[in-house]
């Protein structure tokens, strides 16, 4: 199925989007940080929906919001301190930080719009019903090796993880 | 006079469900008829299981409300409404008001792909299974903003422990799915699918439920998903983070009225959410009983007649109750009533007796009644196992179900290249 | 654990920032208002997550003065006072007072009355046994239990009100003998509820005994030497079940219990599942002592001679029973006067309370809802 | 209404980008550097699956992967805070300024 109003949805998820991430750098509480980008993840699923990417989107909710997002708010609530509340939330180079990171911005603004070029009107036919079928088959196929240093990767990471949080092993 | 668009999928050479045609009104319709069905069907547990669990402990549950306590939880309903909605000191107003409607909304999201019917679904997605999964994970969002913002330790102690619960069964929940979605592609192309609907009709196609497919694998994979799921529902005997006993009420020990309510239908709504799943994945879905071995003209009648029949046992029930009830004098206005549901039973199973909608229930009638299956389960199981321990809870979701669904998947890999 | 007196280390309530992480402990406060502290029991726990490194009992929230009111009262005034310390088993209670008060007036109650009294004090038992089984289930999550024992222990009560018209604060006795002569069809309502309860026991073990997850609940959790028993001075069920025989219905024979044939039920590891089992074993024995004594019912008066003012001589005197929760003993100062001078009472459940700390050190929080279960305390004994 | 092109999705991701690395470098709470390296991340992704669009199933595979290398970033990252806080009582990046505790 095509997604339908798509400039609507495009611009009400990008908006819900940059607006969550505002708030996930802004809010002095952490806890309402984890849900404002509980909010912009789950608008970026949406948007991966729109550019024919199913699986990443469910990919995304399961992962993100459902693994990564509950270990950050148990962690907040294991760390729960008031006093972070009442602390000055920026540091002291905030404004040499924001000028650099508008820097960035205005570098990929700059570079989109003299590469307007390089950025042909090209699509592909993702059929979406075969997407599953087709990201699976490439995962074990083409990418079978990188697949299998991730699985090393995240096994290094539980280890690690383990090692560094319990308090005596 | 009526939009096009609204005939257009009523037209039979139309199988689709309404999401994927498209069909914005009838996607509409199907929302409102499960979102209503669903909490209907809440409401009714609320009475069912107060009533099925009286009567394992001897007693007789509500009976005062109504005929045998029928509209205790429309009075209880109403005073939930009417309770005053009280907020904690130090509470984190706006997550402690989100909380219960991120789990309502997490629930009732997964009722999108649930298919009921071959078409009666609100749609069917390519990645259904993995949307299911996902969004009913989101419930331990709702748990853990509910349990931090109460601002209490018992609260919060049951929000850790029932968000480390749900993480830890989700794993094994997600392995013993894989093994039934594996089974999916024992067909010809020897590509399987994560859809609802396709998943059934991979049922459908190789002429089993996957509850039997590769005996005992499949019937394995269906136990760890059976147990897995009464832990991520939070019920009896994996109910800790709501352990009475322990932590008074876990994470909505702050919560009351109409918010505590919203928990409540979270809840049940999820108790039967999981419950399709299982039904999807391992009990044929939709199917009727032995749709291979019995088939033939008399047992499709006889199999289409059990709706109506099961009304007819509905009324007669009510009816033996009226009879009983009359004798009373105190109980005649109350008996007029259940005599007055009883004639309602009875119409509706003689309307169920025409064959338009005889064969048009069909599908939805044995899914509910698979359904109502496991809520039983669910209720028997309160009424007769104490409660684990979180370590013991732990180590059976770690230490058993983990390894047994690993094991399962392995073998369910091996089955499907040599059999398959 | 090797001085199980050292007592609970001193609790820091003005900790910094209490989290779950550092060095500080969680620290809990569970009751008075708490569904499994049965009544009014109020415990701070210090937890590290879910284990608990220590607790302390605040009790005193029923606390009705009930040794202060005894000296102002006549000895037999004071009798139905007793009945509330602990009115799960008041049969038990009264039983211990009057039987103190006749050995410091230094009378002996009929043999009639005293085979009654064994037979009301056995029902008793049961019944106390009931309600801790029915609650303690409840508390680890298994709610059925609780409507059998309630439905059984109902026949037990009813024959309590046929014989002295109260369910629970009976008043059954008096010093010297028994309030009432026993009514008909006495010996024939208790035969037939020692019938009807005979498979009930299996129908209770049939639920809990084998399953699984009250096994794996109770097994282990709880334990308490018999040696740490002794230290704490913790009697009854609790001391049985780690192991040491001691029940003063044989060691110490009151009553008629001498002339009855029982055994001692004990355990070995001292957990809750061997207190769970002693107990029901202890149903068990309680039916066979009430069967002897029913058919072995000698007739004869049901009080013995005492003067219509009580006034003992001076003197003080000790008498303990086996309570159904443990050693229940009265201590009594006589000045000569109508009135006792002093009245202690060595409650069982205050006494088993000391052993809480003990048994939940290094358990999860859930061990300690089913250890304060397995204890088997009446907060109305505990405070008196 | 413009249709939507590629280079909407480069410009959402840009701004996201752009928010992830004011988060980093201004914020003092560790865990909210954190998520804000995950903003960062979710930039990346929407970026290959924005491509992916163009050329085809290459890019949503590297967004699984980049989702899988942050599940084991947030995983090691939150143990590293909780180490942290256990020995320095907060978690303020600017204290983190010993090599050994």
């Amino acid at each position: 199925m095509t997604p339908v109003a798509t400039p609507f949805f495009f611009y009400m998820l990008s908006g819900l989007m940059v607006v969550g991430g505002l708030f996930v750098i802004t809010r002095r509480n952490p806890v309402h940080s984890a849900l404002a980008l509980i909010v912009t993840l789950l608008a970026q699923a949406g948007l991966y929906l729109m550019l024919y990417a199913p699986f990443v989107a469910g990919v995304q909710i399961i992962l993100y919001v459902g693994g990564i997002m509950v270990l950050f708010l148990f962690v907040i609530m294991l760390v729960n301190l008031e006093r972070t509340e009442k602390e000055k939330p920026f540091n002291k180079q905030w404004l040499v930080g924001i000028a650099s990171a508008v820097a960035l911005g205005a570098m990929f603004v700059g570079v989109y719009v003299r590469g307007r070029a390089l950025l042909p009107e090209h699509t592909v036919s993702l059929p979406e019903a075969e997407n599953t079928q087709q990201v699976g088959l490439m995962l074990y196929g083409n990418y079978m090796l990188a697949f299998e240093i991730a699985s090393l990767l995240l096994l290094v990471a539980i280890i690690g993880a383990v090692v560094m949080a319990k308090k005596r092993i | 006079m009526i939009p096009d668009y609204i005939t257009s999928y009523l037209d039979k050479s139309v199988r689709v469900t309404p999401g994927e045609a498209g069909n914005i009104f009838w996607a509409l319709v199907y929302i409102l008829c499960v979102f209503g069905g669903v909490s209907l069907v809440v409401v009714c547990m609320n009475w069912l299981e107060r009533k099925i669990l009286a009567h394992m402990q001897i007693r007789l549950g509500p009976m005062r409300v109504g005929p045998h306590g029928l509209l205790q939880p429309i009075a209880d309903a109403l005073k939930l409404i009417l309770k005053e909605d009280i907020i904690p000191e130090g509470a984190d107003v706006l997550v402690f008001w989100t909380a219960p409607l991120i789990i309502l909304l997490a629930v009732f999201s997964v009722y999108c792909v649930i298919p009921f019917g071959p078409t009666h679904a609100i749609t069917d997605m390519n990645i259904g299974l993995l949307f299911m999964l996902g969004v009913s994970s989101l419930g331990v969002l709702g748990i853990v903003m509910a349990g931090w913002a109460s601002n209490s330790h018992y609260p919060l102690i049951g929000a850790l422990r029932s968000s480390a619960q749900m993480v830890s069964y989700e794993v094994a929940m997600g392995l013993a799915v894989v093994s039934a979605v594996l089974m999916t592609s024992l067909n010809a192309q020897g590509t399987g699918t994560l859809s609802m609907i396709g998943i059934v009709q991979a049922q459908q196609a190789q002429q089993t439920w996957f509850l039997f497919k590769f005996f005992p694998l499949g019937l394995v994979a269906f136990v760890v998903f059976a147990i897995a799921m009464v832990a991520e529902t939070n019920r009896a005997p994996f109910d800790l983070p709501e352990a009475e006993s322990e932590l008074t009420a876990g994470f909505h020990t702050e919560y009351s009225g109409l918010r505590w309510s919203l928990f409540m239908l979270g809840e049940y709504a999820a108790m039967i959410a999981v419950s399709s799943i299982a039904i999807t994945l391992w009990l044929g879905g939709w199917m009727r009983p032995f749709p291979h071995l019995l088939t033939g003209q008399a047992w499709d009648l006889a199999f289409s007649l059990f709706p109506a029949l099961t009304f007819f046992g509905l009324a007669g029930l009510a009816f033996y109750a009226v009879g009983k009830m009359w004798a009373i004098l105190y109980f005649r206005v109350q008996a007029i009533g259940l005599a007055g549901l009883a004639a309602v039973f009875g119409l509706i199973g003689l309307i169920l007796l025409l064959r338009p909608v005889r064969t048009g229930v069909q599908d939805i009638y044995w899914f509910v009644a698979k359904i109502a299956v496991f809520l039983y389960l669910f209720i028997w199981y309160r009424a007769t196992f104490p409660r684990y321990r979180f370590d013991q809870l732990m180590k059976v979701g770690w230490k058993v179900l983990l390894p047994i669904g690993l094991g399962v998947l392995v073998l369910t890999a091996i089955a499907g290249v040599i059999f398959g | 654990m090797n001085d199980p007196t050292s007592g609970v280390s001193h609790l820091d309530f003005d900790a910094k920032e209490s989290t779950f992480l550092d060095a500080s402990e969680l620290i809990i406060n569970m009751g008075p208002q708490h569904p499994a502290t049965h009544g009014v029991l109020r415990v701070i726990l210090k937890l590290d997550g879910e284990k608990v490194m220590g607790l302390e009992c605040v009790i005193g929230y029923l606390h009705r003065g009930v040794e202060k009111i005894a000296e102002n009262r006549t000895y037999a005034m004071f009798n139905p006072y007793v009945d509330r310390m602990d009115y799960v088993a008041a049969v038990s209670n009264g039983l211990g007072y009057c039987e103190a008060v006749e050995k410091l007036l230094n009378v002996e109650a009929s043999p009639r009355a005293k085979y009654i009294r064994v037979i009301l004090t056995e029902l008793n038992r049961i019944a106390s046994h009931q309600l801790w089984l029915g609650t303690h289930a409840l508390d680890i999550g298994a709610m059925t239990p609780l409507f059998y024992t309630f439905r059984d222990r109902e026949e037990i009560l009813k024959i309590f009100e046929k014989y002295c018209g109260a369910r629970l604060t009976t008043h059954a006795f008096r010093i010297g003998g028994c309030q009432y002569e026993t009514y008909d069809g006495f010996e024939q309502d208790v035969r037939n509820f020692l019938d009807f309860f005979a498979p009930k026991i299996d129908e209770y073990e049939e639920l809990l005994t084998t399953n699984r997850i009250w096994v794996q609940r109770t097994r282990d959790v709880g334990v308490i030497s018999g040696k740490d028993c002794i230290a704490l001075g913790v009697t009854g069920p609790v001391l049985r079940a780690s192991g040491v025989k001691w029940d003063l219905r044989k060691a110490q024979p009151y009553a008629a219990y001498k002339e009855f044939d029982f055994e001692i039920p004990v355990g070995t590891k001292g957990d809750t599942y061997d207190r769970y089992l002693v107990r029901m074993a202890e149903m068990r024995q309680s039916m066979r002592i009430i069967r002897q004594a029913v058919d072995g019912l000698p007739s004869g008066p049901i009080m013995a001679k005492v003067p219509k003012v009580l006034k003992p001589p001076v003197g003080e005197i000790y008498h303990s029973i086996e309570a159904p929760k443990g050693e229940l003993g009265y201590f009594i100062v006589s000045d000569g006067s109508t009135q006792p001078y002093r009245v202690r009472v060595r409650p069982p459940s205050f006494v088993n309370l000391q052993a809480l700390d003990l048994m939940c050190k290094d358990q999860l929080v859930a061990d300690v809802i089913a250890v304060i279960g397995t204890l088997d305390i009446v907060l109305g004994e505990v405070d008196r | 209404m413009v249709p939507i092109t590629t280079l909407h999705y480069l410009v959402v991701a840009a701004a996201l980008f752009v928010l992830g690395v004011i988060g980093v470098l201004t914020r003092r709470n560790v865990v909210i550097v954190l998520m804000s390296i995950e903003l960062i991340l979710n930039a990346v992704n929407l970026n290959l699956v924005a491509f992916s669009r163009m050329w085809g199933l290459h890019g949503q595979i590297f967004a699984i992967f980049v989702i899988a290398d942050a599940a084991a970033e947030a995983a090691v990252g939150l143990g590293i805070l909780i180490a942290f806080f256990r020995n320095k009582e907060t978690v303020n990046i600017d204290e983190v300024d010993l090599l050994k505790w």
